[in-house]
């Protein structure tokens, strides 16, 4: 495939619907939270206006450049996740640049924001920024490792590292799907895809308790809009990959809802249950019960 | 851990098919619940404005503030409570100590406003929302922060006190003092009402302290007759208690003779002494009767350096206070106590000195600057029944002298005593002690044209003279005396339907078939008195206004002669405390003049 | 209970009066220079491991200053409480009191609170200087009781206007009896 | 603004309540031995005075604007008196405040309310008005309490200030003591309403009446040891 000019519209409206989708999800999920919480929960179009409000904020400081470029890498991470792996397999309109990017490309998306997110962090200044981006980084690192261990094992087991290729290998059939193919490198990943969606037990990073809000303390107004965003885009995006590589991918926009939702899904049914872990605890977490199984996952590949 | 610690949190999703918890509608669904103590309530119509729910609002919350449509009114002061919920919080001591239980507490909580100005309101007069909300908080039933009953008064029993003059009050002693002066919430209703304002909370208050010395002090400044008042003193004061609404009112008036019968007589002489002005100012002043308006006249005026001279016709000070109120109620060493401390400011108290035959009131007009004419109604009036003109029917009031100055005259086994107010108990008594003494038994009876709830009389005189055996037969009209040779042998009486006719006037209206004959060897008239005003002389009587057989005063108890004052029972009544009133504003009125004019030299 | 250990004490130490509140609780007064045996005796052999307060009244009337320590035996549930009574001028003249954070660490900062409110020293108390509650503050201690802390909230922190009430005694005198008779 | 950091520094505060030694303006030594001046009052912060922020933009977005800001409460999680306690049902499942935009937030910077739950000593309040600072505007207080109104019981306390509106601009109060958690919901929809009509305007007006503001406030707080305005 080559690149053509219409890719780009093409790609803004997937923008465009992820996000829409991501906002919703969100909500859905709250409010499926809240209710086993036995609440009401938020109605599901709290999300917009909270982002209308950020973004109707009169004043805004900033702490220098690095501060401003935070919320700007971190939605870039989502974006360009996003961009460089297929939405719906097999369509032309929303493939986007899945034919330009791999694997290692999406791994190192998946980093990216939450780097530039430590760096503008770190130049507000803020001790609590810097705590949170502490903890964020370990327990990233710690999650990523698992996930980057069965990566590699997909990787190996379809002999390719584009992502268009090892969807195209899983279609034809629930059972051609990684899930079954190949499923200790799915459950390392999945354990992994905890870690990484700021959920309980694994919610530290943002903590609201003991470290006021974590990386984004000092964040406020169209910064504060831009991450959440961001946090609309980026869990799509990764579930998106998770979709990829596990679970078939999606051919139609129906199917990408709803596999979107269920993996989503998982992450909320552990997190409403369980209370939050200590970085030291969820680190030896994932280093005890993940990595092992990415390993086991890559020896069997 | 075991795989079920890993498990059983999911259980919690069970959660997601139940209800929730959360209540749909907080702000409409959620009522405050019965007794909930939430924003005030007044009923303004039962509230007296006592403002002890100020006194007692610990974070100072409450005002008191005039409210246009309520009228100020023995017994309310006209103010009501007005609450700000800025300091406000909730802890309802106010509706727990309200002394009429007119304040209450909604159970509405919300009340938000962009203006801080706003939350403060006067319940019952600024309307509110939550006004009819019936359900909050109340004062529990029978639940009280004050007493509600008075200490009982240690009195003899009829048996002890039937045949003598010995007082028959004993007083209270420490304990009970303070207890009962621990009642009062001093919210000070009493003290407008109290002819002379006398500083009712301020002295009680000195009971709880024991500060009894500061006591006589606050008693002094109103009132020379401490003594006096202490014991008869017609308690108008009691009647607006505030404590009245929910139980007994206090017993000011026991408090009052506490306070003063715990001072030594020298020691109240000193206090009352104090601030006195030593050096004479030149002003004279004669003042006709030595009853409690002039007394206190003289006290004032005496206090202040002027010089003072009381003529008395009878041969002892006190007026009326001696001749016409029993011992057994006002022993007379305690009269001559008060009277004492009055001498020891400086007042000469000419005794046995009737103006008009010792000495004329010319003679006075041209030696003082000033004369008070202070006399008291010692003539009896007269029903003017058939045969009521016979030597053996007489007026109370000559025969409450009679006794006073110890004359010992026989009394029949049995008299009748017409009247139904508090001379004609004090007569039926007294004449009750004598039939005693002198013939074992009691035999008076006493009839009363009111009915029994109407009486005149005060409630406890009439309960006491019944239990001392006098028979009071109310709703009674006098008809006739009935001599038989020479002799009173009875009274004749009707029943009397009703005393008032529709306009409020004295027409009694009499059941002429309901004819009652009562024994008696003494018929005791005790209707009314009048004043003795012919040593006045005749161009004084015609210079003097007159209205309805009284001296014509103004506010300052001046007459239309600018020498001369006027007061006591002669031209006001009708009691003590009311002449102590008059002697005081006399006093005032006079050294208002003199301080405008220099002596007369003579 | 309490009375024996008071006996008990009193042979060893000298001592005030007693108060017994409760069977386990009573209050012994000493002398200052006692304080600090007594403490280390409750506390090392009569099993009062805990100090539960240390707090200050202001006897103006008397010119005192009465530090109470309060102390806990968990083992047998019973307190005791030791007072001390100091001159109220010479403290406030700045006689100091000895320090006992080195008995109960808690106790500085009891002590640095009793600093701010009553102005009584403890020069030895670590950090006894230091802000404790009340920031800036120029006026005397505000728990002494010669300050007046309704005049001082009225002048700093002016209250809301509009607040006017009437005395029911004079109002009334004044409605009834207009001429002021 | 008439007085200025400097100002402040050398005489007013020196005077009264000498700032402390480690916000003093002094040199320092750095670890290449070369000595510069810090000043850390000024050195921290920003240094604009605040300004007024009209609507900036047309009716119809402003109106949008102040749709998403009355249904976009986010409440700084600071309970400054006993009032906070009442705050906390709010958050539970029996009232839920987050289904009425309601949430709590942990830093001044992403709060656009500060509700003062109750009594505010002196102590407090200076730290109140740096964090009020840090919150953008348009930002709202509501005073809860009878205390914020006229000083509830606390009225004659010695380190307790009596008047919010003298020191910060209140747009809402909820009488109580403490008001239930239901007045506290009624006292916020006022608030929505308040602000859907375009009235929340408390940050403005605190930049109109900065001076008056800034008086009021160093009348109370005898220690100013803090830059006038730190956002």
């Amino acid at each position: 495939m080559s690149f053509e000019w219409i890719k780009i519209p093409y790609a803004l409206l997937t923008l465009f619907i992820v996000a829409n989708y991501g906002f919703l999800l969100t909500a859905v999920m709250a409010k499926i939270a809240a209710r086993v919480g036995r609440r009401h929960g938020i109605p599901v179009w709290q999300n917009y206006l909270d982002l209308i409000k950020n973004y109707g904020l009169r004043s805004s400081i900033t702490h220098g450049v690095m501060f401003y470029m935070g919320p700007v890498f971190r939605l870039t991470g989502g974006v360009g996740l996003l961009m460089f792996v297929p939405t719906l397999y097999g369509t032309e309109m929303f493939s986007n640049m899945s034919f330009a990017g791999d694997l290692i490309l999406a791994l190192y998306f998946v980093f990216f924001g939450s780097l530039g997110m430590a760096l503008g962090a770190g130049e507000s200044g803020h001790p609590y920024s810097a705590i949170g981006v502490t903890r964020g980084l370990s327990q990233v690192t710690a999650a990523e490792l698992p996930f980057a261990l069965a990566v590699y094992a997909v990787a190996v087991q379809y002999q390719t590292l584009s992502v268009t290729e090892i969807v195209a290998a899983q279609q034809g059939g629930i059972l051609q799907w990684t899930l079954f193919t190949n499923p200790i490198a799915v459950a390392a990943a999945m354990l992994s895809f905890l870690g990484t969606m700021m959920r309980p037990p694994f919610d530290v990073v943002l903590a609201p308790q003991e470290i006021p809000i974590g990386p984004p303390t000092e964040y406020h107004s169209s910064y504060l809009a831009l991450m959440q965003t961001n946090r609309a885009i980026f869990p799509i995006a990764k579930i998106v990959i998770y979709m990829n590589l596990f679970f078939g991918g999606a051919a139609s926009w129906p199917a990408f809802f709803l596999k979107v939702f269920l993996i989503y899904l998982v992450s909320v049914i552990v997190g409403v249950v369980f209370p939050r872990f200590r970085v030291e605890q969820s680190i030896r977490w994932f280093l005890i019960w993940a990595v092992p199984l990415g390993v086991i996952a890559i020896m069997i590949a | 851990m075991s795989l079920s610690d890993v498990l059983s949190p999911f259980s919690a999703w069970k959660n997601l098919f139940r209800d929730p918890v959360t209540i749909p509608d907080p702000l409409n669904d959620r009522p405050g619940a019965p007794r909930y103590r939430g924003f005030h309530q007044n009923d303004v119509e039962k509230c007296i404005g006592c403002g002890t729910c100020e006194a007692i609002c610990q974070n100072a919350a409450i005002d008191m503030v005039a409210v246009a449509e309520i009228a100020t009114k023995p017994g309310d002061s006209g103010l009501r409570p007005r609450i700000d919920y800025g300091r406000c919080c909730w802890c309802a001591l106010c509706v727990d100590v309200c002394m009429t239980s007119s304040l209450s507490m909604s159970n509405e909580y919300k009340w938000v406003d962009h203006d801080p100005e706003v939350f403060r309101f006067t319940p019952g007069v600024d309307l509110k929302h939550w006004d009819s909300a019936e359900l909050g908080y109340r004062r529990p039933e029978g639940h009280r922060l004050t007493g509600n009953e008075r200490v009982d008064m240690g009195e003899l029993e009829p048996e002890a006190r039937a045949d003598s003059f010995v007082e028959i009050v004993a007083g209270y002693d420490l304990e009970q003092a303070k207890l009962e002066a621990d009642r009062c919430v001093s919210c000070g209703l009493c003290v407008a009402t109290c002819p002379t304002h006398m500083a009712v909370p301020e002295y009680i208050a000195t009971i709880r302290d024991g500060a009894y010395e500061q006591g006589v002090r606050l008693l002094y400044q109103t009132n020379p007759f401490s003594n006096v008042c202490g014991r008869v003193c017609t308690h108008r004061c009691e009647t607006s208690c505030a404590a009245r609404h929910e139980g007994d009112p206090i017993a000011i008036r026991w408090l009052k003779r506490h306070i003063i019968d715990q001072v030594p007589h020298d020691r109240i002489k000193q206090i009352a002494a104090e601030g006195r002005v030593s050096e004479p100012s030149g002003h004279q002043v004669a003042i006709i009767g030595a009853g409690p308006a002039g007394l206190t006249a003289a006290f004032d005026l005496a206090k202040a350096g002027h010089g003072v001279t009381v003529f008395e016709a009878q041969p002892a000070p006190g007026g009326m206070m001696r001749y016409g109120i029993p011992e057994y109620r006002l022993p007379y060493d305690k009269l001559d106590e008060d009277i004492d401390v009055i001498r020891s400011m400086g007042v000469e108290i000419r005794c046995s000195t009737r103006v008009g035959e010792d000495i004329s009131i010319d003679q006075l007009r041209a030696q003082h600057d000033s004369v008070l004419l202070a006399i008291g109604l010692h003539q009896g009036r007269s029903t003017r029944i058939p045969g009521s003109e016979h030597r053996d029917v007489v007026s109370a009031v000559e025969l409450l002298r009679r006794i006073t100055l110890g004359e010992r005259f026989e009394v029949p086994e049995t008299l009748a005593v017409i009247g139904g107010g508090n001379v004609a108990m004090d007569i039926a008594r007294s004449l009750a002690r004598m039939q005693r003494q002198q013939h074992g038994k009691v035999g008076v009876t006493l009839v009363a044209l009111e009915a029994e709830d109407l009486m005149l009389a005060d409630r406890e005189e009439i309960d006491e003279a019944r239990e001392e055996g006098v028979v009071i037969i109310p709703s009674r009209g006098p008809r006739q005396c009935v001599i038989e040779r020479d002799a009173v042998i009875g009274l004749e009486t009707v029943h009397c339907i009703s005393v008032f006719d529709e306009q409020g006037r004295f027409a009694p209206n009499y059941d002429d078939s309901d004819i009652q004959l009562h024994d008696a060897g003494l018929i005791v008239e005790a209707i009314g008195q009048a004043a003795d005003h012919a040593f006045l002389g005749e161009p004084l009587t015609e210079a003097l206004e007159w209205e309805r057989n009284r001296i014509r005063i103004d506010a300052d108890g001046r007459t239309s002669e600018p020498w001369l004052w006027a007061a006591g029972d002669a031209v006001q009544g009708p009691d003590v405390i009311t002449a102590v009133a008059a002697g005081h504003r006399i006093a005032a009125s006079m050294m208002a003049i003199f301080a405008g004019k220099p002596a007369a030299t003579r | 209970m309490l009375r024996e250990l008071y006996e008990q004490l009193k042979g060893r130490f000298p001592l005030g009066e007693l108060s017994e509140k409760r069977p386990d609780l009573a209050f012994i007064t000493l002398p200052r220079e006692q304080l600090r045996p007594v403490l280390l005796h409750l506390r090392d052999q009569e099993g009062f491991t805990h100090l539960v307060l240390l707090t200050a009244v202001d006897w103006i009337e008397d010119d005192r200053f009465q530090l109470t320590y309060l102390l806990h035996d968990r083992q047998g549930a019973r307190d005791i409480g030791l007072r001390v009574m100091l001159s109220r001028q010479a403290v406030i003249e700045g006689a100091p009191m000895e320090s006992i954070h080195d008995l109960w660490p808690t106790a500085a900062t009891y002590q640095r609170e009793l600093r701010e409110m009553f102005g009584i020293d403890f020069p030895d108390s670590p950090g006894v200087n230091e802000d404790f509650i009340l920031e800036g503050w120029r006026e005397i201690p505000p728990y002494r009781r010669d300050f007046d802390t309704l005049k001082y909230s009225n002048e700093t922190f002016a209250p809301r206007p509009g607040r006017e009430s009437q005395d029911p005694a004079q109002h009334m005198k004044a409605q009834l009896y207009p001429d002021g008779a | 603004m008439t007085q200025t950091n400097e100002d402040l520094l050398d005489d007013d505060l020196i005077e009264h309540a000498p700032v402390k030694e480690e916000l003093r303006r002094r040199l320092v030594k750095g670890p290449d031995g070369v000595e510069f001046e810090v000043e850390p009052l000024r050195d921290y912060y920003c240094e604009a005075p605040p300004t007024v922020m009209p609507a900036a933009y047309s009716k119809i977005i402003e109106g949008l604007f102040n749709w998403a800001r009355a249904e976009s409460l986010w409440i700084l999680g600071f309970g400054t008196g006993c009032g906070a306690i009442e705050m906390r049902p709010l958050m539970t499942p029996r009232f839920d405040a987050y289904r009425y935009g309601i949430q709590w937030r942990p830093t001044p910077r992403q709060s656009n309310l500060f509700v003062i739950s109750g009594y505010l000593s002196v102590k407090t309040l200076k730290r109140v008005i740096r964090s009020y600072e840090q919150m953008p505007n348009p930002k709202y207080v509501v005073g809860l309490g009878s205390c914020t109104i006229n000083g509830g019981m606390y009225f004659d306390s010695y380190n307790t200030i009596t008047r919010l509106d003298e020191y910060l601009p209140v747009d809402v109060y909820i009488t109580g003591c403490m008001p239930r958690p239901e007045a506290l919901l009624a006292g916020f929809e006022e608030l929505k309403r308040i602000v859907r009509a375009g009235k929340g305007e408390g940050a403005n007006q605190y930049a109109e009446r900065f001076d008056w503001y800034k008086a009021n406030q160093k009348r109370v707080i005898h220690d100013w040891d803090m830059p006038d305005y730190n956002w």
